[in-house]
């Protein structure tokens, strides 16, 4: 043993983080030698269903790629300000949606989708699209069709429409309208569908082509009871799964015209009454900037919670409540020691929770069990997108 | 007692929220715009009145019941009930005024905040101020009656800069349009 | 009274903030109205002495401007990641010397002096120029000609030369090549000055036309003990002071040969040994992002100062030492609750010292007693500009 | 006690101070940049050897005394004796690998760092990786021999991204170019 490992050890009384590094503080050897070195370049594998996508934030570019089992980042997507990002099916790009200005914060703009390979993550392309929705933190402004041929980006001007590009091409297609609806949901072999105010939710049908548009009939109080954009899709099931402000939970089977089923009460299902929309009463609420996220295997969506009173849709989580979709059951809850600002839950065997909050602070929690398993600083204070289970 | 009715406001608000800036012919543009979309909704009209809440002003949400009105440096001046960012008050700004070099959106989203002094309803237009970097003083995120992006004019996490030089955000401010009854 | 008031009152008894709004509670009446209003825009007065320049920071876009008496922001000059600012010393335009890409982070490179109206804050005009060091947090790579006609603008190819800006033609003049020599110093009637990494001082004179470079004798020992480049530059006395690693204080009187002091201790000034550049010896450092700020009026050199060992001149200040010049006595000693980052001195008649720490916590206080007077949250985290006096 | 002797290290050093990245038309531009401005200081070459303090390897600095060798994602690893930025061993790459999709620069400044294993001072590249936004993970500002922009190779404030694609900073590397002694 060196001197040296002395010292480490010494350390570990004071640094938390020495923890990790004890067990290989053994190793007398350094893990590189004293020869002259030269500088490369690394690469990384496809997107794997434990990995973490996080945002850095409102000023801070990029999104962190991290490794939900051991905590540690993996590499960086590009991404400016108000930028969205959307993942390949197939892992072989990652696609952002971005709008840069020629000179900064002023000049000519320039909307396009950015894409990435998966791999060297290098810019590969860049597609020009016109006016892309300016907003922070939205998960449905830009998502793919299911081969991941087409990508469909939220256009706001500020009337509503949605831009259809062409991914295989790398070219624009056409801006299709779409008066009154927004949050963007696969709708596989038909086209996407999306919310509207009037509470229906429309369809749009071959987007590339006619791009015919339908609507359901009005099932939620659009300006009462508002359904959080960010909501879940199951990509076996076909299904995609809504909260509203309440905690009202509807599911709605995908296709030519979407099947809504008759919501039920996130709070009923965890013993409470359902919570109300009326002033003076105090519930249990979803809310925040990323209030939910879903884990496909287990069938259970994992809502951030807080108590309140109505209209607080956007205070941080306190705790999570793990919904069993199926059978209508909070089958647990997780008290949070920090607020959270965004959830994200990965896709592989063993599920984990990515939570962080405004600070960027981000914390991994073992899904099952609530267990905090790492604590990463300056992980990103964005959203957190879930890499495809496999 | 009263119930607050989103219905009575009429369209004839539609000039007022688009602004008086000296950005005319950009703010007609964009209202003719809103107006050739007709599925777009202009204001807050409820589609679904069976399910309606009690939301009368008098049945007060818990920003309007700790409102105040001295102080509109302070995310609780009752103008704020549906404010998210940064207060022009604390940037060099005003309630209706944007600091020194940021130019106002012509359109912006909405609220409809309750005055304590009267305990009246009003619409309140929180125009961005836009082409400078983001004011980092006094940020407030209230939601009263604050919905998704499907209602963009109740949604307030939009980038309100259109028909401005630059669509970078700085502040926003909460101007009185009009009373909400 | 209405009743909201009662709730103001309570709020005080938990929030702090609330003591500053207090004495205006007893007003029953909202300063605005309820009638209809339209959106308008102010205009600011020209700088003032009581002027703070606070940077955002690393990631940060803008420069706040702060009133020191009050601790009110008062705007805001659009300055970009790692731009340095100029004031127009006859108060009509802010200078933003600043490099952008047409892409964010890819594209075309634009470097350019901006021209923004000091009353309207609006952009004026773009000054295009070459090569621009990229580096955060320096005052003395953009210094502007006494009258104001000149700009001079460090160019890092990564070879060293700096640009010269006609700001009056509001044009590009030309590169005058300054090899080994940055930090950039007044000389009025001259042209400028330079610190060397050969312990000189170069002098160019008339940098718009023959551009002539003479050097003076080295005078400080560039790799031992390096003066910092954060100096002061007295404009009445045509003086330039300089502290460097170990607290060694220079005076240069500046003119087509300056003349250079011998060097005195600013800790001996307090009574101390002075400090070693040798290891396992512990002293008072000068240090931090931003060491140091002069007021003119007293002669009185700001500098924050730290305890440890040699090399540690990147540690932020645990307290401010106030340099009487002339006499060469620490008149003052201020210890700060939080280590600070970077410093500022206002200039009007009771002289405000301005720090902020790399959260963006901004705190002045009383620069003749060190009295806190006002704390703001999210000031900035970058370096201050005092407005010039009066 | 061997002092350390900066202008030991020679001129045959620049080719290694400038990389070996696959970039050599950049890297040999550069270099002949940098020899074509004699004045420019390619090395940390003492010119006032009266006033030089005792700086051999042997006389530690508060770093040296503290550093180890076991692991580089901790800002006391050993190399890491004057690097500011974030390390790059934090973000996917490694001690001399820059992660996905980012560029090393071809040039960098220097440090003078002492391995704790053999006492023995080697000089190490800190080579930004440049082209995509900050990694904000394991941020360390260490300043052995750090000094000011008049002598840029030794100050690392600097955004060290010459020749590569984009100039924007994403993390710094410690690679070792050789032995300094």
């Amino acid at each position: 043993m060196k001197p040296h490992s002395a010292y480490v050890y010494g350390m570990c009384a004071t640094i938390a983080a020495c923890a990790v590094s004890a067990g290989s503080a053994a190793l007398a050897k350094d893990p590189h030698g004293l020869e002259p070195e030269e500088s490369d370049v690394v690469t990384i594998s496809p997107p794997k269903p434990d990995w973490f996508f996080v945002r850095g934030g409102w000023n801070v570019d990029g999104t962190g790629i991290y490794d939900g089992k051991t905590g540690k980042m993996l590499g960086m997507v590009a991404s400016s300000q108000l930028s969205d990002m959307a993942i390949d099916p197939a892992g072989k790009y990652y696609y952002v949606s971005e709008t840069i200005w020629s000179k900064g914060n002023r000049g000519t703009r320039q909307d396009m989708v950015s894409v990435y390979d998966s791999s060297s993550l290098k810019l590969v392309s860049e597609i020009a699209i016109p006016n892309r929705i300016l907003v922070n933190e939205r998960e449905h402004n830009f998502i793919l069709a299911d081969d991941g041929k087409l990508g469909f980006v939220y256009n706001f001007s500020p009337a509503s429409a949605v831009n259809v590009v062409d991914l295989a091409k790398r070219k624009f297609v056409k801006t299709v309208e779409l008066p009154g609806c927004a949050a963007l949901i696969p709708n596989p072999g038909v086209g996407f569908s999306a919310l509207c105010s009037d509470g229906s939710m429309a369809t749009v049908a071959a987007p590339a082509g006619k791009a015919q548009i339908t609507h359901s009939a009005s099932f939620f109080p659009a300006n009462d009871d508002p359904i959080f954009e960010n909501f879940a899709y199951d990509k076996a099931k076909n299904l995609a799964i809504f909260v509203s402000y309440t905690g009202l939970v509807y599911t709605a089977k995908m296709g030519a015209s979407p099947v809504i089923s008759a919501p039920f009460s996130l709070q009923e299902a965890a013993g409470y009454a359902p919570a109300s929309t009326k002033p003076l009463s105090v519930d249990w609420y979803p809310g925040s900037r990323q209030p939910m996220a879903y884990n496909a295997t287990t069938g259970e969506v994992f809502v951030l919670m807080h108590m309140g009173e109505y209209w607080s849709h956007k205070a941080f989580g306190d705790e999570i409540w793990v919904l069993d979709v199926a059978n209508r059951k909070v089958a647990r809850r997780f008290p949070l020691k920090d607020p959270a600002a965004h959830i994200g839950v990965s896709q592989g065997a063993e599920a984990m929770i990515f939570i962080n909050d405004e600070k960027g602070k981000g914390t991994i929690l073992d899904a099952r069990t609530g267990e905090e398993k790492h604590s990463i600083d300056a992980a990103g204070s964005g959203i957190i997108v879930a890499a495809a289970g496999s | 007692m009263k119930r607050f009715d989103a219905d009575a406001i009429g369209e004839k608000l539609l000039r007022k929220l688009a602004g008086h800036t000296s950005r005319r012919s950009m703010v007609s543009r964009l209202g003719l715009a809103l107006v050739a979309a007709p599925a777009f909704p202009l204001l807050p009209v409820s589609r679904a009145e069976a399910a309606k809440p009690d939301r009368s002003p008098e049945a007060k949400t818990a920003f309007a019941r700790n409102a105040q009105t001295q102080d509109d440096t302070k995310c609780d001046y009752w103008r704020y009930c549906a404010i998210d960012g940064a207060l022009c008050s604390c940037c060099g700004g005003g309630i209706h005024s944007c600091p020194a070099g940021a130019e106002p959106s012509p359109v912006s989203w909405v609220g409809t905040c309750i005055n304590p002094d009267n305990g009246k309803a009003y619409l309140i237009a929180y125009r961005d101020c836009c082409g400078k970097p983001t004011c980092n003083q006094c940020g407030c995120d209230n939601a009263d009656r604050e919905t998704q992006l499907y209602t963009p004019q109740l949604n307030n996490d939009i980038i309100w800069c259109f028909g401005t030089q630059s669509m970078q955000y700085h502040c926003s401010t909460a101007v009185l349009v009009g009373g909400a009854e």
